[in-house]
């Protein structure tokens, strides 16, 4: 099954990235652009019998490694293709 | 398997047409058949055309290269090798190379210099050397080009991406700025390791029968139909289909690589190593079987792939980066396959060593090359191409413009990106990692100490595009001496070049004579320093649509100290001490960067070798009696720009008060002209008179001009008299002012 | 005493920090490998500087479930003493040793220089051969060594003095100018709550000889070894 | 309105960190995981007269910053909110 995992900077987290997007766009010319908050996008394959089971997978790997919760906030997608 | 290779399902034929379409010319498709006895198959053609390349063949270079002395007293290792090594003492051997990555830069400017420090890193450890230290020489157009400012940001931070993730320190290098590389911008990498005298690691294949080993990142459609070939033609309307997948640095692997090679040698079952860098698998076993005058056989079907369904020709093209290939005693596998497996890489036996001198590959029980290993390698085209002075030579005539007052031309050189601080660059570059950097970028060069000894090396990497413009062959004398000057500035004898020579398409005369003659340049400079050239790189078609750059030959120079004692910086030490000025002839505005913002120049001076050597020799002789406090040699902005970097110091808020101006100069040649070898030193007051006589019994110009003041503010002559602190903020703020600027 | 200096795949100071106890300090010091899980009875473990798995995905990220963590992480529950330097630092946030997380500079670059921290707590066994508030100049290297925690988390670390060295200018005022990174606080370093187990970014292991860079970083190690006399 | 845009490193271009994750997965029990690639999120608010005006200016951005379309391809979604 195709994961589709986004991680965020949580509220309140300094987010100097998504900060300097900003002030280039501007500076292109982007006036018209509000805030721009940088993140992590990761795709994987997972082998799992029912979406639910990918689900808590999933859960498990960002809990443990792909999200530091400390900074950070995680939603995915799971696709049963 | 069948006596000849086979033609794959789906291969395009193989013809003339075909043939040019790799960038081969008739007559070298002629040689191929010639060579084989039969027209190349396709995988073949590829392959003939990635090693018959400019980039990996030195077509057009060899000759010209055969010219530069490469012998010396210290001289361990020469070009052929991977990498020159030089004796430095101690039981150690320097190994050191520079290497552009020009093209793929201005394509991808992150990843194209990252791969650029990768690929030169692993030319060092494949001798068997442990990467100590890197330099880059770096050329951008000018900052009025939109274009500027994304490729020096993204090249600093591929450098330093690469280099601070494998723990090799970048200890120094050279950035410029000149509308003469807007479309060609120049990215030189230049790495110094160091192995146990004895324990150099040959590339040379040896032994039949020997397995060939394939070790590191598995193989993708990387660079295939590009790099090699895209730094051996101009860029033009065309280049972005030729565009190659870019190659995307794996630091990482790079410092498993570094450790799991260095720790395999040492197990003694290393027959030979070398890095699978242009033309990747293709040359590099091509090359350790030329050396050996043996043959190799590969089997594709064992190359570790990244993606599914590489053809043969893709596997041998592929340029995917921190890759190694191994030669290793028969029946010792094992034992590196286990040092790998505990850094976490495979190693896999994808080969062998055969005695028949052909370099033979076969994939799926067929056999899909067969071709002379020597028609690969020594065999290969190489031309001696035709001729002519170049016309754009005759120096261009410059409008003088608006001629500021002095102190004013002083604030203005110091605001240009060329003369300003690099520190926006070097702060990117972790140049303190392992322990061994005693003097930082900042300097005239880097020095290194070689830990258990009281030894040190001492490194630096200049070039002088715009008096090699107006001169090829004093330009590249220039920037070789300037070269030794900066390393003998820190108290280190100057004992060996490394050279990347850029230059435009080689195919019109007037560039090959530019080349030409910038070889002899550095020839007749290297012999008269005895500092031979031990290896080095060329770099050609750097042109877009018939422009070239100027030439740009840039020299590595290493210099070593016998003790770290000797160690001199330039920055003034003590209020009191006298100042001097050492001068081998008289300075001029051309090719100066006063002359580039104000014009105003003319020709070059002419260079006295003897007097370069003489002034070299004292000054190594005053560091090593300890009769000077500070050295600094006068290059871009003159010898008021000069002045005032001897002034900016961390420490101690010192200013200077020099009387400079003679009768023989106009006012604004002494304090702005370039060119003439001149150094600023400071003396205890009492020795100066001594170090004074000893310049002038070497025939060279030298008097005390002044003394280091207590009080902040640099006063030349009625001229200027500006407080330090404002010129440093000025020269701080030149670069970062401009890339801040704009967003 | 005895120190172990643990190896990473990507470690990168790992060899200075050693040289700087065998040779500068003359202790007992050895490498710990990531694969190992014996800490060889060191007394202090040293996590090193560097880019533990290239530092791919997070800083720090990978390094901490490599097998000898787990015996730093027991060991650490114990009492026992771990300093973490940069990457090191990265590796024991994740690990949840130490409160906070470290995210990329304000600048968004990588930044290579000499700055000056103030001793903020010198009743630990990392900081005690240091005097209250005294100066050391040490050096950074780092891409990512913003410092963040929740605001709550901030003022409890502050209240129990866990902050024990921050970023401030040479006359010892934490100003945003001398904050290179941008940390909240200017926070350069800090403890956990039981102080034995303490992380840095700048680099005390690249402080200790006068030529290169001077000894800023010698009052830490020293500390530490008083810990031991 | 509100823009998704989302950044992935393109076919045939080396993934490090996506490779190195998987790795990591793996050597944590997460056996039944598949290739890995790690790329960029970013959100962000344009203020435009349609989403299809949003799209033409988001498109600009990508071409001009957001991706290094050398390496790198994008996709991204406008949420009429
Ligand atoms: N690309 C670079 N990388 C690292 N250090 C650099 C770079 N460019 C310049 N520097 C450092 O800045 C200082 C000044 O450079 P430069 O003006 O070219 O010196 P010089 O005129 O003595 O050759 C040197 O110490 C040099 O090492
Ligand atoms: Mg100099």
């Amino acid at each position: 099954m195709r994961v589709k995992v986004y991680i965020t900077p949580r509220r309140g987290v300094l987010d100097p990235q998504g900060r300097a997007i900003e002030a280039s766009l501007k500076s292109l010319g982007f006036n018209d652009v509000g805030p721009v908050r940088m993140g992590k996008y990761i795709e994987l394959e997972v082998a799992a019998a029912s979406p639910a089971q990918a689900s808590a997978e999933v859960r498990r790997m960002c809990e443990q490694l792909l999200a530091n919760t400390v900074i950070e906030d995680y939603r995915f997608e799971v696709e049963d293709a | 398997m069948s006596h000849n290779p086979v033609a794959l399902p789906g291969e395009p034929e193989v013809n003339l047409a075909q043939a040019l379409a790799h960038g081969l010319s008739e007559d070298e498709f002629r040689l191929i058949r010639n060579h084989l006895g039969r027209t190349p198959t396709f995988t073949e053609l590829g392959v003939f055309s990635v090693m018959w390349s400019e980039h990996c063949s030195y077509k057009s270079s060899r000759r010209h290269l055969a010219r530069l002395p490469n012998k010396g007293r210290l001289v361990v290792g020469g070009p052929g090798e991977n990498a020159g090594a030089l004796d430095v003492g101690d039981g150690w051997l320097a190994v050191f190379k520079i290497e552009s990555h020009n093209h793929p830069s201005f394509v991808e400017p992150y990843q194209g210099a990252a791969t650029g420090v990768g690929g030169i890193l692993r030319d060092i450890f494949a001798m068997g050397a442990r990467p100590v230290a890197s330099l880059n020489s770096l050329k951008f157009g000018s900052f009025d080009n939109a274009r500027t400012r994304y490729l020096l940001s993204g090249v600093v931070g591929g450098i330093g991406g690469y280099g601070n993730c494998v723990g090799v320190p970048t200890v120094g290098g050279e950035v410029m700025f000149d509308a003469a590389y807007d479309d060609n911008i120049l990215v030189n990498a230049f790495c110094l390791g160091l192995a146990r005298k004895g324990e150099l690691q040959s590339a040379r294949a040896q032994g039949m029968g020997n397995p060939v080993l394939y070790v590191g990142s598995a193989t993708g459609r990387d660079g295939i139909h590009g790099a090699s070939l895209l730094a051996s033609a101009e860029f033009d309307a065309s280049s972005a289909h030729k565009r190659p997948t870019v190659q995307v640095g794996d630091p990482f692997t790079e410092k498993l690589l570094i450790e799991a090679c260095l720790e395999a040698i040492k197990t003694g079952a290393v027959v030979a190593l070398q890095d699978m860098g242009a033309a990747g698998l293709t040359s590099s076993s091509a090359e350790m079987a030329a050396r050996g005058k043996l043959g190799i056989e590969i089997n594709l079907d064992q190359v570790p792939l990244r993606e599914p369904n590489l053809t043969p020709y893709e596997m041998l093209l592929s340029e995917s980066q921190e890759r190694m290939l191994i030669v290793a005693q028969a029946g010792r596998e094992h034992e590196l396959q286990a040092v790998f497996e505990k850094w976490d890489l495979h190693a896999v036996v994808i080969g062998r060593i055969t005695g028949d001198c052909r370099w033979r590959v076969s994939w799926r029980g067929l056999l899909v090359a067969d071709i002379p290993v020597a028609a690969l390698a020594e065999q290969a085209p190489a031309y001696e191409r035709p001729m002519a002075r170049a016309a754009a030579c005759t120096p261009p005539v410059r409008v003088v413009r608006e001629r500021p007052a002095p102190a004013e031309a002083l604030r203005r050189l110091l605001d240009s990106p060329n003369v300003g601080s690099k520190r926006w660059v070097y702060r990117q570059y972790d140049s303190i990692v392992q322990s061994n950097t005693v003097m930082e970028p900042g300097g005239d060069a880097a020095v290194l100490r070689i830990k258990g000894t009281r030894r040190a090396l001492a490194l630096a990497v200049d070039s002088n595009p715009r008096a090699c413009a107006l001169d090829p062959y004093l330009g590249a004398m220039a920037v070789t001496l300037e070269a030794a000057r900066n390393v003998a500035c820190v108290g280190a004898r100057p004992i060996g070049i490394t050279d990347c020579l850029n230059y435009g398409n080689p195919e019109r005369p007037e560039i090959m004579w530019q080349f030409a003659r910038g070889v002899d340049g550095i020839r007749d400079a290297a012999l008269a320093l005895e500092t031979p050239v031990v290896s080095g790189n060329v770099s050609f078609y750097n042109e877009t649509q018939g422009r070239a750059i100027p030439p740009t030959p840039t020299l590595a120079m290493v210099g070593m100290l016998a003790d770290l004692d000797y160690c001199r910086s330039q920055f003034f030490r003590r209020p009191g001490d006298a100042i001097l000025l050492l001068r081998t002839s008289a300075p001029a505005l051309a090719a100066s960067e006063y002359d580039a913002l104000f014009g105003g120049g003319n020709r070059l001076g002419a260079i006295d070798l003897h007097k370069e050597r003489e002034l070299i020799d004292l000054l190594v002789t005053l560091a090593e009696k300890g009769l000077i406090n500070s050295a600094h040699d006068v290059s871009d902005g003159g010898l008021a720009v000069a002045l005032a970097e001897c002034c900016f110091n961390e420490a101690g808020k010192f200013g200077a008060s020099v009387e400079v101006g003679t009768p023989e100069l106009d006012t604004v040649v002494n304090l702005f002209g370039e060119g003439a070898s001149s150094v600023i030193l400071s003396t205890p007051s009492d020795a100066a008179a001594r170090v004074v006589q000893m310049a002038t019994g070497r025939g060279l110009g030298c008097r005390r001009i002044g003394t280091v003041t207590s009080d902040p503010v640099l006063r030349i002559d009625s001229d200027i008299a500006i407080e330090v602190a404002e010129l440093r903020t000025i020269y701080e703020q030149a670069l970062p002012g401009r890339i801040q600027g704009h967003g | 005493m005895k120190w172990g200096v643990v190896s990473f795949p990507g470690s990168l100071d790992d060899r200075d920090t050693l040289y700087a106890l065998r040779d500068v300090l003359e202790q007992d010091a050895e490498l710990l490998w990531h694969k190992e899980r014996d800490l060889k009875n060191a007394d202090c473990v040293v996590l090193p500087g560097g880019f533990s798995y290239g530092d791919y995905l997070r800083c720090g990220a990978m390094a901490r479930f490599s097998p000898i963590m787990e015996s730093v992480v027991s060991f650490a529950r114990r009492g026992g003493l771990v300093l973490g330097i940069c990457n090191g630092f990265q590796i024991l946030c994740e690990a949840r040793l130490l409160p906070g997380a470290l995210t990329r500079n304000r600048s968004l670059s990588f930044i290579c220089e000499r700055v000056t921290v103030r001793v903020e707590n010198t009743h630990t066994p990392f900081t005690r051969a240091a005097a209250p508030h005294e100066l050391l100049r040490l050096p950074i290297k780092h891409g990512e060594g913003l410092y963040v925690a929740s605001e709550d988390e901030l003022r409890r670390i502050e209240d129990r003095g866990q902050v024990l060295v921050r970023y401030v200018d040479s006359s010892g005022r934490a100003t945003e100018a001398a904050n290179p990174n941008g940390s909240m606080h200017s926070i350069a370093g800090v403890a956990n709550e039981s102080f034995n187990v303490f992380g840095l970014m700048p680099h005390p292991e690249h402080a200790v000889e006068p030529m290169l860079g001077g000894e800023g970083g010698l009052k830490i190690f020293r500390s530490i070894i008083q810990s031991f006399a």
